[in-house]
């Protein structure tokens, strides 16, 4: 139930890049599908009763999260956003160059 | 041995000096950037020559820590065959932009952003760990991304955009991937994934991961359902650039990840190949019907790059040893003459301004070097006898043939004639015929551009030499055999890893 | 909106000012003591490089851009980020001397104690000083594209090329 | 469970206000509702390193992405093929929903995974490394090759803004001397 919610979640931000027409919708889009990937990368680390990966002085080590897809994790939210850095300043030189945000309207290619 | 973390190392600490150091010396960063592509160069070729005589592959313990823990750097043979190709056009690229990138402002970011790309493509090669795989793979493409739009122009940042945005969800599916993939396995190293996925036999994950896969590398390779974002990239890059992207990004990044993963980690069944000849046939036709119909030499050159990749994913699904060599035959000949066709693409619009090929015309007494060049180019790539292009797609058509696809070895004859009617009006508009006025002053271009087209263009031609067993035994073959092998990839990493 | 509109010019009011300047260390601190602990608590590089370079955020909303612009110029920020980049790498490559590339060179100390952990603390300082850098390489962002308006960009700062 | 279905629940809420709403403000705004709700999520789930990274990455990416709203949204058009493209987008995604359920199934159930690599990092992590937190040790010991190319990734972004935020992108002949500095 838990992964099927995190797979809508990741299917909500899918919609909006293919059917919205704003440059910053689809960007929310992305970003929203980042957020999808990273949850589920940690979701596969979680263990029931577990505790966070960082040991403490007095206590043995029981149970605790899976410490990899957290390390994974880590690296792809530092990843997500360089990717939306540059897709904002693409964004906001295409809305210099042709005054709006519309992807139907910023069409001087033809492929 | 010792050599092997060098291919990241290098570019990336070039790509440091350069952006941190480059504006004391006017050359600095031409000397810099154009002598670390030599000597990586150079690293490629003793490697290719070191790996064939001990066979088994080269594994480097980046820290020290053992492979399923710590992530390890493995050279097989196909990856110092796609090191030797991506190093030497790299070589050859960065002789060319030293004149040609003087058209534009920031130099120092353009070398910066090349060979952080560089960088990134090596990272993919020797990457022995599939999440490590995908951060090369990420830091390879948002150099590209950014070096399409290097220009500035409206139409070059939409083509950005559109490629970005596809890429990114490119990106975001194989990281999806991934993290279904480690649920599943609960390890990430290659070589281990592959011994346990086979210990659990078929599960629904792994196809969906595949599928998830095909889409993400998919993009990355422009193979046909995929292709938007490739027609407009390459026109709108720096001439450098798309003889990079459509000779070399797109190999490494796409088809490099995709026959490594598929064929070594989850190993080939029937109808993943299948898949891949469907899509590789659809792929030879589409984009060569959509080159016939352009007007801009790019452009034109683009849509043939689909066609030509599609040569090479055909050969990959006939699964046959022969194929499998055609195929990677083609993939080493379409990397040397696409790039060759760029760079005179490139000289082309350095000397007249244009690339529209109804404007050219004449231009054979004008530049002859580029001329010549070219007409080798289009010859090898519309597969005539003495180039290389024949001797690939020959391979590929007789693949086909001997196992029984004759339906898909007729359409890839098909696709050749398309590309040669295309090439032939390429040719015809640009050198031949009456020169148009405005081009009465047209000049040839500087000695380094036109020296890496001459050198490019003598592999051209000699490319076919490959096929001769000598050299053979030392290129491609080893390199087929670590895909015919499969999946005894990992015991070979791992008895290398014993060994010690 | 409003808001933005008005650091454009002076900054806002003297309230926020004086409450900015007290909060602007607090977090500075909160921030290194992040990325110094990041072996030993939750956070790092990472984190805490955002959080410094989040701090001027604040200063900038509340002073203005002129401030901020006179106190770091843009080139400092190319040189941190290079610098960082090129510390990490150094970092990798003195592992040779431990016999790989990346190898934990450095002696690792008691577990628990600040000195530990061998190379991890200075590979987390690294990392922040390129975070910092990126982060106020943001700010700039911002900062460039405060004139919002098509063909209407002059604050272009972005290269001095 | 409940409370991480509660969180998620909202985070899906925020993204759906997030690319319906009008006000592209609002819809930024929004976004940073459910980044918030994924950071809760994320301390929930025992992972206080990617909590705080995710904060503070949180608030930037909000910063930078406000600063490119303009005021309107488009107005909603169902010009061309809108019931068409709408319904294959639909029929796509449904395909997605399914296959990727399939698949969930056939993966380990929640909260017990397989851990076989990791068994190491958590017995021998602190002995070999001597760093408390794990999340650190994987990052900057055992992947710290990872960590490098992220951090390359980074630096590849800033440079490519600047790249493309340059106002004069081509030279002409007789400016080139004095650009070149």
């Amino acid at each position: 139930m838990t992964y099927f919610l995190c797979l809508v979640l990741f299917c909500v931000g899918l919609y909006a890049i293919v059917r919205k027409r704003n440059i910053i919708k689809i960007i929310i889009g992305i970003v929203i599908c980042e957020y999808a990937v990273n949850l589920f990368l940690v979701l596969f680390a979680y263990k029931i009763n577990g505790r966070s990966p960082l040991y403490s002085p007095d206590q043995e080590i029981t149970t605790m999260a899976d410490p990899l897809p957290q390390a994974l994790a880590l690296t792809s939210i530092v990843i997500g956003l360089a990717t939306t850095a540059l897709l904002v300043g693409m964004a906001i030189r295409l809305y210099e160059k042709y005054g709006t945000f519309d992807i139907t309207k910023i069409n001087h290619l033809k492929g | 041995m010792k050599l092997i973390p060098l291919f990241v190392i290098l570019p990336l600490a070039a790509a440091f000096l350069i952006s941190l150091l480059g504006k004391q010396k006017r050359f600095f960063c031409d000397i810099a950037s154009a002598s670390i592509t030599f000597i990586l160069f150079v690293i490629s070729l003793a490697t290719i020559f070191n790996i064939n005589s001990q066979i088994l592959p080269m594994i480097y313990k980046v820290g020290g820590w053992l492979p399923p823990m710590g992530l390890p750097l493995v050279v097989d043979n196909l990856t110092a065959f796609m090191l030797l190709i991506v190093n030497f056009i790299a070589f050859i690229v960065s002789l060319y932009s030293i004149n040609y990138m003087e058209k534009f402002t920031a130099k120092l970011k353009f070398y910066t952003l090349f060979l952080l790309m560089l960088g990134g493509m090596n990272g993919v090669l020797i990457s022995g760990d599939i999440f490590n795989l995908y951060v090369f793979f990420e830091l390879a493409s948002i150099a590209s991304y950014a070096l399409v739009a290097y220009g500035n122009k409206a139409e070059e940042l939409e083509a950005a955009f559109k490629y970005m945005a596809m890429g990114a969800v490119g990106s975001l599916f194989i990281l999806l991937g991934i993290a279904f993939l480690y649920s599943n396995a609960s390890t990430l190293n290659m070589a281990d994934l592959s011994q346990v996925l086979s210990a659990q036999g078929t599960n629904k994950a792994v196809t969906f991961v595949g599928i998830l896969f095909i889409l993400g590398f998919g993009i990355k390779t422009a193979i046909v359902p995929f292709h938007a974002w490739l027609a407009d990239a390459y026109p709108a890059a720096p001439a450098p650039i798309s003889a990079m992207l459509a000779g070399v990004v797109t190999k490494s990044l796409g088809i490099y990840s995709i026959v490594r993963i598929f064929f070594n980690i989850f190993g080939v069944n029937p109808s993943f190949l299948n898949l891949l000849m469907f899509l590789g046939a659809l792929s030879i036709i589409v984009g060569g019907l959509l080159a016939l119909g352009q007007t801009d030499t790019k452009r034109m050159f683009a849509y043939s790059s689909i066609s030509q990749v599609g040569y090479i994913i055909l050969g990959l699904g006939i699964g046959t040893p022969l194929g499998i060599l055609g195929a990677l035959f083609h993939l080493f000949n379409h990397s040397m003459f696409k790039s060759l066709l760029f760079l005179n693409s490139g000289a082309i619009e350095y000397a007249t301004g244009t690339r529209n090929l109804e404007k050219l015309g004449g231009l054979r007494e004008k530049m002859p070097v580029t001329a010549n060049t070219s007409l080798i180019a289009s010859m090898a790539v519309s597969g005539i006898p003495p180039f290389n292009g024949f001797f690939s797609k020959l391979l590929i058509i007789f693949a086909c043939i001997k196992s029984n696809h004759i339906g898909y070895g007729i359409w890839a004859i098909v696709g050749s004639v398309l590309t040669i009617s295309y090439f032939m009006k390429f040719q015809k508009n640009a050198f031949f015929g009456p020169l148009p006025k405005e081009l009465k002053d047209a000049k040839e271009v500087p000695f380094l551009m036109q020296a890496s087209m001459i050198i490019l263009s003598i592999v051209c031609l000699l490319g076919g030499m490959v096929m001769l067993p000598k050299i053979s035994n030392y290129f491609t073959e080893p390199a087929k055999t670590v895909l015919v092998q499969g999946k005894d990839y990992s015991n070979l990493i791992f008895k290398v890893l014993n060994e010690k | 909106m409003k808001v933005k509109s008005k650091s454009n010019d002076k900054g806002m009011s003297l309230i926020v000012k004086t409450i900015t300047r007290i909060l602007v260390g607090l977090i500075l601190i909160y921030g290194i003591y992040i990325i110094l602990y990041g072996h030993i608590s939750p956070g790092g590089g990472f984190a805490g490089g955002f959080i410094v370079a989040l701090s001027y955020i604040l200063f900038m909303l509340a002073f203005g851009k002129e401030e901020i612009l006179k106190r770091i110029p843009q080139k400092m920020i190319s040189i941190f980020e290079s610098l960082g980049a090129i510390m990490f790498l150094v970092i990798a490559l003195l592992g040779f001397t431990g016999g790989y590339f990346f190898s934990n060179w450095l002696p690792k100390g008691v577990p628990f104690k600040f000195l530990s952990a061998g190379t991890i603390p200075i590979s987390n300082i690294a990392l922040a000083l390129l975070e910092v850098s990126l982060g106020l390489f943001g700010i700039f962002l911002v900062l460039v594209l405060l004139k919002f308006a098509p063909k209407k960009i002059s604050q272009t700062d972005g290269e001095g090329e | 469970m409940i409370e991480v279905n509660l969180l998620l629940i909202f985070i899906i809420i925020g993204a759906l206000v997030a690319i319906n709403v009008k006000d592209l403000l609002s819809a930024v705004v929004a976004v940073g509702v459910s980044g918030l709700g994924l950071c809760i999520t994320f301390l929930t789930l025992k992972a206080p390193d990617l909590a705080i990274t995710q904060l503070v990455v949180e608030i930037l990416c909000l910063v930078i992405l406000i600063r490119a709203t303009t005021r309107e949204d488009l107005p909603f058009s169902r010009s061309g093929r809108w019931l068409f493209n709408t319904l294959a987008t639909f029929v796509f995604l449904a395909i997605f929903l399914y296959a990727g359920y399939q698949a969930l199934n056939s993966l380990p159930i929640f909260g017990n995974p397989t851990m076989r690599v990791s068994e190491f990092y958590l017995t021998e992590g602190r002995l070999k490394t001597h760093a408390v937190n794990l999340v650190s040790a994987i990052n900057l010991n055992f992947r710290a090759y990872d960590t490098l190319g992220e951090a390359t990734v980074l630096f590849a972004a800033a440079i490519g803004v600047m790249t493309i935020m340059r106002k004069k992108s081509r030279k002409k002949i007789e400016e080139r001397d004095e650009s070149e500095k």
